[in-house]
């Protein structure tokens, strides 16, 4: 027998390294949990430019922060905002109001279409509802055409390939056998449409626990994996912490001020903060504070 | 006990009085309204609905209290899971939907119970405002066999003449067999459930027509709150809010932290 | 309050009563494991008749068995056969080289792609395997056509859609939330595409059992669930017990000398014995002896 | 230890040899030669193959004895399993098996290298012989980036100048670029595998070459047992054979029954 299995474990910087300008880029997770906001932090600290961001069926802030830090020039997902907190990304709202932004406007049921068909290697997949309403007129990318059986009036979704996966997860082995905590939102999906898959996890654990429950293995075989506990804050990891209130509204604040003024500086001193001052994961966590950390229980 | 149902507790009765056992509901975060109408649907005489909560099955007849959680990612919220929605799995495969009830919101409704949830100006590409994006609800509005419109705002920059942009269709400009001719396989939006009044919408023309008026509110009250001509019918009932047990269920079971009473 | 939450606990007879000749009816499993057969045999005690079979991808004997009892017309499946134990179901061979039973000739993947259809409510999904092949020659169901976006080559899959779904599981509660053991073969699939789905399960647990793991919920609302303890017998059952050969080769046998002889009296005295004969599951486990039963143990 | 290696090791060590580390590779239930020939790339030198055993991901490099099993459902062969490959979700995505190996089978299989598991005679509804079914093989010779043909009947019924119906597609009749014009994504089956010999494919006429005769094997044998009209090299080499580690490795840990030494 020759060779050894490789280890997965790989750290932030090479993950972002991956990333160039101009890609396709998913950001797992759902609204206000689950984003991979090391990875996405490293993005903004890189300097990314012109990147296709494919947020969560719902995406939260993490997609409003690329948007605000001049990361995102297009964004595919049917909502940004961060439910109690903000009913709409402040960012995302301001960019799409000058104009700086290409929003490909479409419904969670067209996302998961055109994810699929990527996943499939099929240039589109069927889809019924979007009849009737405005989104072929405003996003001609959504075709309305006749199916070739019955001649029904239907909307081609295209494929959405996507070119980096970034998620994160409860565990993995070292493997990059992954196991999500809770119902997984729309990881999968992503993870099925991708090239490459990054996921960071707030345990790295031993591969006799994943084999103990293999239907809980989410990602069989991602790229990469990153570890990270915390990984998921300001927002919340299913079965670690809650999201983190006060972090997540001095953000807002900050992006409200620049929506509402075009006055950056608030926002520029964020990013400087808690994005482009830390040296590092473990130093952005130093700037939380572990009481803070601490404080976010489950329950 | 205050036996005067607030504004918010009559939504929740029309939402609860509207659903069937047996039928599909789900409940979102953040929408105290539907989520309690929902609720209150289901302790009341749904032993039998299948209710989504935070992306899984839930039965909820056993828990004492329902408390309220602020996320739908919320874990607190799954701990009376039956099976998990994993949510791209939930759309994937939308068959078993035809036996839900969806409740959509708007930035803007109209009188033909189109809703615009993308924004609000003549450039699509630079709107003047920007709202949150369709979500689910162009789907949604599409398959679930019985949908309405809710909004907590009767107002008329909400309640309008022509949606700037449809994200979800009702009934279009009242086409006849509109849905029909689409396809879309249920009869449109059944009603407009405001804190004001209901709506439905007259089967001729598919306009907005006024069903009823919540306890202590006057006709023309509605009338100057709403931006589209409305149907008022020669007599218009008053909304048949929460029964007595119905309000105890409110407010000592669904609602204990008291959001609809605010 | 009012009302009670109903038991979806149902018995073998009701379930097969809900199937009329003419109709589309799935059948779970995989090969020679996971079928519901108390009901399949059911099925054929009550002379259903022009069933479309709607096998597993790869269909085992419980689709031949139907085929030799004349309950089947039409099957849709790209696989009967018994692994090890036959390679092609002998009923199968005979009925298609006879010409008495229509064959839909279809890849898995075009399997899958007409449940999902179903399941989306479209009247088709687009897939590219398959092309330069027979399959849409002799199956012009599967139809070549040209897409609407960028004019590739396709092949449109119509919907499968069924209208009892008939499925084998471990566990569920009286309720209808089922739970596989394994890998759920496609179970689900045939499950989304379905009107109804009832379900046979080694054992009725409690619903505490069940949100212990709501991940495990594989069948969130089965439509009826059906006590059958040996429900699969002779075919295995995940966890529970493995094929009975010995029954299974008797199966083969009489249905071989059917297809090499045309004599069907080997065939006629199987189903006589272990199915027309018994009064129901229990007097069918009876025939087949709890010693046999016991020894069947999955290790 | 007999170092003479039987043929349908010899066909196992081939499938072997061809596999590099890193791939993804389907083990099926009752196919003992792709089986050992799969398990042998992956503990020879493939530390990190993806092996798909009874519908799960495994890692079976630990293993002492890997032991048989009989049903793709055994539940004895999911014991390793690091993940479930639930079938449909399996079948409903498919991008990552492109750097996926296959091994089809054939009722069937033709000179280019067309493969046939549908049956036999002219008219398709009332069959000759009737075969199993495509199974998954029209799909699986489309959507690996790698695929071989692999029979265990050298036999002229089975390696026929033209199948009677074609449910995989290998080359057609030869045409140039038929796959590139049809968009399949792969280049087509890299060889066919038998107890025999080896063919590859001609660049040009994309028909059956002989590649190398198993050991003790003469050119004529395959001739006369080969259906179709065979490209002849000048030279043919001697196949290569599992090394003595290679069938220590067969003979202990993978095929300690001895499936391949009937």
């Amino acid at each position: 027998m020759s060779g050894v299995r490789a280890s997965k474990v790989i750290d932030v910087a090479d993950v972002a390294a991956q990333v160039e300008d101009g890609m396709t880029v998913a950001v797992g997770g759902f609204i206000n949990s689950g984003h991979p906001m090391a990875v996405v932090r490293q993005l903004i600290k890189d300097g990314r430019r012109d990147l296709t961001i494919v947020g969560a069926a719902s995406a939260g802030l993490e997609t409003d922060l690329l948007i605000a830090a001049g990361v995102a020039s297009h964004v595919i997902t049917p909502y940004i905002g961060a439910e109690g907190f903000a009913g709409i990304g402040p960012a995302f709202r301001k960019a799409a109001q000058d104009g700086s932004i290409d929003v490909f406007e479409l419904d969670e049921a067209h996302f998961y279409a055109g994810l699929r068909a990527s996943a499939q290697r099929v240039p589109y997949n069927p889809w019924r509802a979007g009849l009737g309403t405005d989104l072929p007129v405003i996003n001609p990318r959504l075709k309305q055409y006749r199916d070739p059986i019955n001649g029904e009036l239907l909307i081609a979704v295209p494929a959405i390939d996507i070119d980096v996966c970034l998620l994160h997860a409860a565990v993995s082995d070292i493997y990059g056998n992954v196991q999500h905590n809770g119902t997984r939102y729309g990881d999968i999906a992503m993870y099925n449409a991708a090239d490459k898959t990054f996921v960071s996890v707030e345990k790295i654990v031993s591969p006799e626990q994943i084999r103990a429950d293999p239907l809980r293995t989410s990602i069989p075989g991602a790229t990469g994996v990153i570890r990270a506990p915390f990984g998921s804050h300001p927002y919340s990891a299913d079965g670690y912490y809650v999201p983190d209130a006060a972090h997540i509204q001095g953000y807002l604040a900050a992006a409200t001020t620049w929506l509402k003024s075009d006055d950056r500086s608030e926002l520029d001193a964020y990013l400087d903060e808690y994005i482009v001052g830390p040296a590092d994961h473990a130093d952005y966590l130093e700037r939380v504070g572990i009481r803070t950390l601490l404080s976010l229980n489950e329950f | 006990m205050n036996e005067t149902a607030y504004p918010k507790e009559v939504m929740a009765a029309v939402i609860a009085h509207g659903l069937k056992d047996g039928q599909w509901v789900e409940v979102g975060a953040n929408l105290p309204v539907p989520r309690a109408g929902a609720l209150l649907g289901h302790l009341a005489h749904g032993p039998n609905m299948t209710v989504m909560i935070a992306m899984t099955k839930a039965y909820l007849r056993d828990t004492p209290v329902i408390e309220e959680f602020e996320f739908i990612t919320d874990v607190g919220a799954m701990r009376w899971a039956e099976a998990y929605y994993q949510h791209d799995q939930l759309l994937n495969n939308q068959r078993h939907r035809a036996n839900g009830v969806f409740f959509c919101g708007g930035i803007q409704i109209d009188r033909f119970g189109n809703s615009n949830m993308i924004g609000i100006g003549d450039d699509h590409t630079k709107l003047k405002f920007r709202g949150p994006g369709p979500i689910g609800t162009t789907n949604a509005t599409v398959q679930n066999g019985t949908w309405h419109l809710v909004t907590n705002s009767h107002d008329p920059r909400v309640l309008v003449d022509r949606v700037a942009y449809i994200s979800a269709v009702g009934y279009g400009r009242g086409e006849a067999n509109l849905r029909e001719d689409l396809g879309l396989p249920n009869a449109g939006p059944t009603s407009i459930i405001t804190p004001l009044c209901v709506f439905d919408f007259e089967e001729e023309t598919r306009s907005a027509r006024l069903k009823s008026v919540h306890p202590g509110v006057a006709v023309d009250d509605v009338v100057a709150a709403t931006g589209f001509e409305i149907i008022v019918p020669e007599d218009v009932p008053v909304t048949d809010g929460p029964t007595a047990e119905e309000l105890e269920l409110l407010r000592s079971r669904i609602d204990a932290q008291g959001a609809l009473r605010r």
